[in-house]
């Protein structure tokens, strides 16, 4: 039996070479492979195409990346709280693809369904247009977008089991499932690690057959980017 | 004239029993406030919640439960999480009733620009390229002028374009007013204290004005 | 509060007309909507559009309305179980397209996600083909399928809430969740109908946006087609 | 000449460790029954099942568990449901490594037929055409020739085609082939029993013969 579970983060992500096309799950911080962006901040691997739908901040998540100069290009729907993000780009040091959230998602659904091409309404008529084919269907104009794949999805997941099924919490869940299915390689961490026949496999969300490489996560921080809270009424 | 906060209370007038609903960052979100008791919707949130809640309390704030303003909140009886694709198959599928957000400018054909100001650095469209593209059913919050007193209810918008001849509906701190099938702004009510000539002299597009334009109501 | 729960089949399918087009759930006899086809039965509405991956057997599931002449058109991808409606279509009293399974239930997911076309290469240089739009992408030919969308989508579920959330069980998901957002017009019924908030938020396969009537089912019959069973050893 | 039975066990000795299968019906579904123990694989059935079990006990049946070919199956530690949406999209997307169906017809460049007769009833090509467009590895199960004696291994398809240039292998009651790139057909392995001037004579497409071929061992 070809076993998916790797020891750790650093072993999980040791093949990703320079210049790879990496999706990171994760809407703002929340369900972010914060092992992963770990292990590869340590491993220092440069050159790298980041698909994901924010950038992290300064300090922590895809920022940290920023910070040394790892990441080559982002693509990304909303980039806007990052300093070092804003100084890169502005000096030309880094490239920026932005494409609207839903086109993002859809584009990664598509990747991992092999539909290579599709037509959406959203950003006809804007600058997100220019290029593109459009074309109009019921009185409506579209255009057509293309799928994204990867070479190696790191996604984050709540509980995984040693089959590669995983369960998302929340709204951990995000773009972590299509990134699972649009990456050649699929490196999954999670919080609770269990034996496979311990999920239930009508509650499962990514099907093991999209995760190549499956690990139990460590010291998850979890950071909040807006802490906002009830005052007792 | 209108705060920030009469602006989200007029709005939530608008709001239909049954409705569901997605909020944009900004005023948009202080409208969950406003919304009459008697009235049942529910809250999407892009990121993949339908069923937002109120913020929660310092006991149970969780990480992994937010908006899409990155905002903790909590989840409401009856609520559903889903991925980013399948929030956007709901938004771009045409099932969510009304999206209400905010605006730079707004063109008298309806054309709305709020997501970049070339020459600063640019954050990005997140989901609203999707959300005006999709749905039948926009409301528009903003600011009637900037703060040097240009109109920002234009002819043509001169910022970016976010979407095409999408927005039905406009509350700004002056006034309600629709966007007209056939073009132009429809004036529809005039904020207290406000008057005819004043929404006419903040208006650079084409301004419809009946007979009788009664103050709002809250 | 707008109510979306309805006492009964009858009511819930009453205002169904003639020659609406209709989407019903179900893998062969597995989760289809048994409620809402007995009572579209006994309403007798003629000249339906029935999109369902089958046609059921002649004596249940959508056989049961094929026997009654109420259905002009299947949309299916596989029919061979039933023989009236072999009858009926070698007489020419029932129109039928076929098309490949992965094509119907990506045009019906793409329906409900508001893609009006998408590229896919099942079919290509086959009948299926014929008539269609066709584009290389990276060096392999596709098709140009289109979305489709019902006035009615007939669901069965598991588990449904009164808010219109739904979890089905085992292979009885299969084309309910795509059809439950495809339809103009979702009418669910459930094994077991609960209070909002009974459900975990997580483990709900259709959100409730998709959803606008629900009714608690009654005597589910579930009939087997194949009934394989491993004798003890 | 091999039985279906024999196909199948020929089959089972490709099949490599970790592996994802999809099994058509007939011939295909056997195949699970001589895979070796130790070699682990997962099978998919495209009405939504990872991890396909053996057929239930009476007590076990479940009539909301069934595979491809509407039989009530039983699911392995492991396994997971999904709609058919995702089913095909794992198929389409090339997720799944191996897909194992049945055959009337193959041509030397690799073209299916196994869907329709003309003049007889049409049930429907079911997953049968997004497998073939979409799977790298394609094996087939089937009949070296017709009962009347004729070859279905083609220089070209005479039924409607399911797929072109698809097939990589073929195992018939007769013999074990590749598809060549170029195309004809690669004779690989003898049926026991079978000899090589019997299968020239039974392939009508172009065969490719080595100096050895080599009778199949089990």
């Amino acid at each position: 039996m070809i076993d998916k579970v790797v020891d750790n983060a650093a072993t999980a992500i040791k093949d990703i070479h320079e210049n790879a096309v990496l999706m990171l799950g994760g809407f703002g911080l929340c369900g972010i492979p914060e092992n992963s962006i770990q292990a590869l901040l340590k491993q220092g691997t440069k050159g790298l195409t980041c698909i994901s739908n924010n950038a992290g901040v300064d300090d922590f998540g895809i920022g940290l990346l920023l910070k040394t100069r790892q990441v080559k290009k982002m693509i990304s729907s909303y980039v806007g709280e990052n300093a070092e993000f804003e100084r890169q780009l502005l000096a030309g040091e880094l490239e920026v693809d932005l494409l609207p959230q839903g086109t993002l998602a859809e584009r990664i659904r598509a990747g991992g369904a092999g539909i290579p091409a599709f037509y959406t309404p959203a950003g006809y008529g804007t600058e997100v247009a220019e290029g593109k084919e459009t074309r109009e269907f019921n009185g409506k104009m579209h255009l057509l977008e293309s799928w994204l794949l990867a070479d190696y999805s790191l996604v984050k997941a709540w509980k995984g089991d040693t089959e590669g099924n995983l369960i998302y919490k929340g709204t951990a869940r995000n773009f972590n499932p299509m990134m699972a299915a649009a990456g050649k390689i699929t490196i999954a961490e999670v919080e609770e690690l269990v034996p496979a026949g311990e999920l239930d496999p009508n509650t499962i969300h990514t099907p093991g057959i999209y995760v190549q490489r499956i690990f139990q996560g460590k010291a998850y921080e979890k950071r909040i980017e807006q802490r906002t809270v009830s005052s007792p009424s | 004239m209108l705060d920030k906060i009469g602006i989200a209370k007029r709005i939530a007038k608008e709001i239909k029993d049954g409705s569901y609903i997605n909020l944009g960052i900004g005023i948009p979100t202080l409208v969950a406030n406003y919304i009459p008791e008697k009235i049942n919707v529910v809250l999407q949130s892009e990121n993949g919640l339908l069923g937002i809640g109120p913020f929660p309390s310092e006991e149970q704030v969780d990480a992994d439960l937010i908006n899409a303003g990155k905002q903790t909140v909590s989840m409401t009886p009856g609520s559903a999480l889903f991925s980013s694709a399948e929030s956007f198959a709901m938004i771009r599928g045409g099932h969510v009733d009304l999206t209400i957000l905010g605006a730079m400018e707004v063109s008298e054909n309806g054309d709305l620009a709020n997501w970049k100001i070339p020459g600063k650095m640019v954050k990005g469209m997140g989901g609203a390229m999707d959300l005006v593209a999709s749905a039948d059913n926009i409301i528009v919050a903003m600011q009637h002028t900037s703060r040097s007193g240009d109109s920002k209810l234009l002819k043509k918008c001169s910022l970016p374009i976010t979407g095409l001849s999408c927005v039905k509906k406009i509350v700004t701190n002056m006034a309600v007013l629709d966007i007209l099938p056939t073009g132009g702004f429809q004036l529809l009510e005039r904020a207290p204290g406000v008057s005819v000539d004043d929404i006419k002299a903040a208006t650079q597009g084409k301004l419809h004005v009946p007979d009788n334009v009664p103050e709002m109501t809250f």
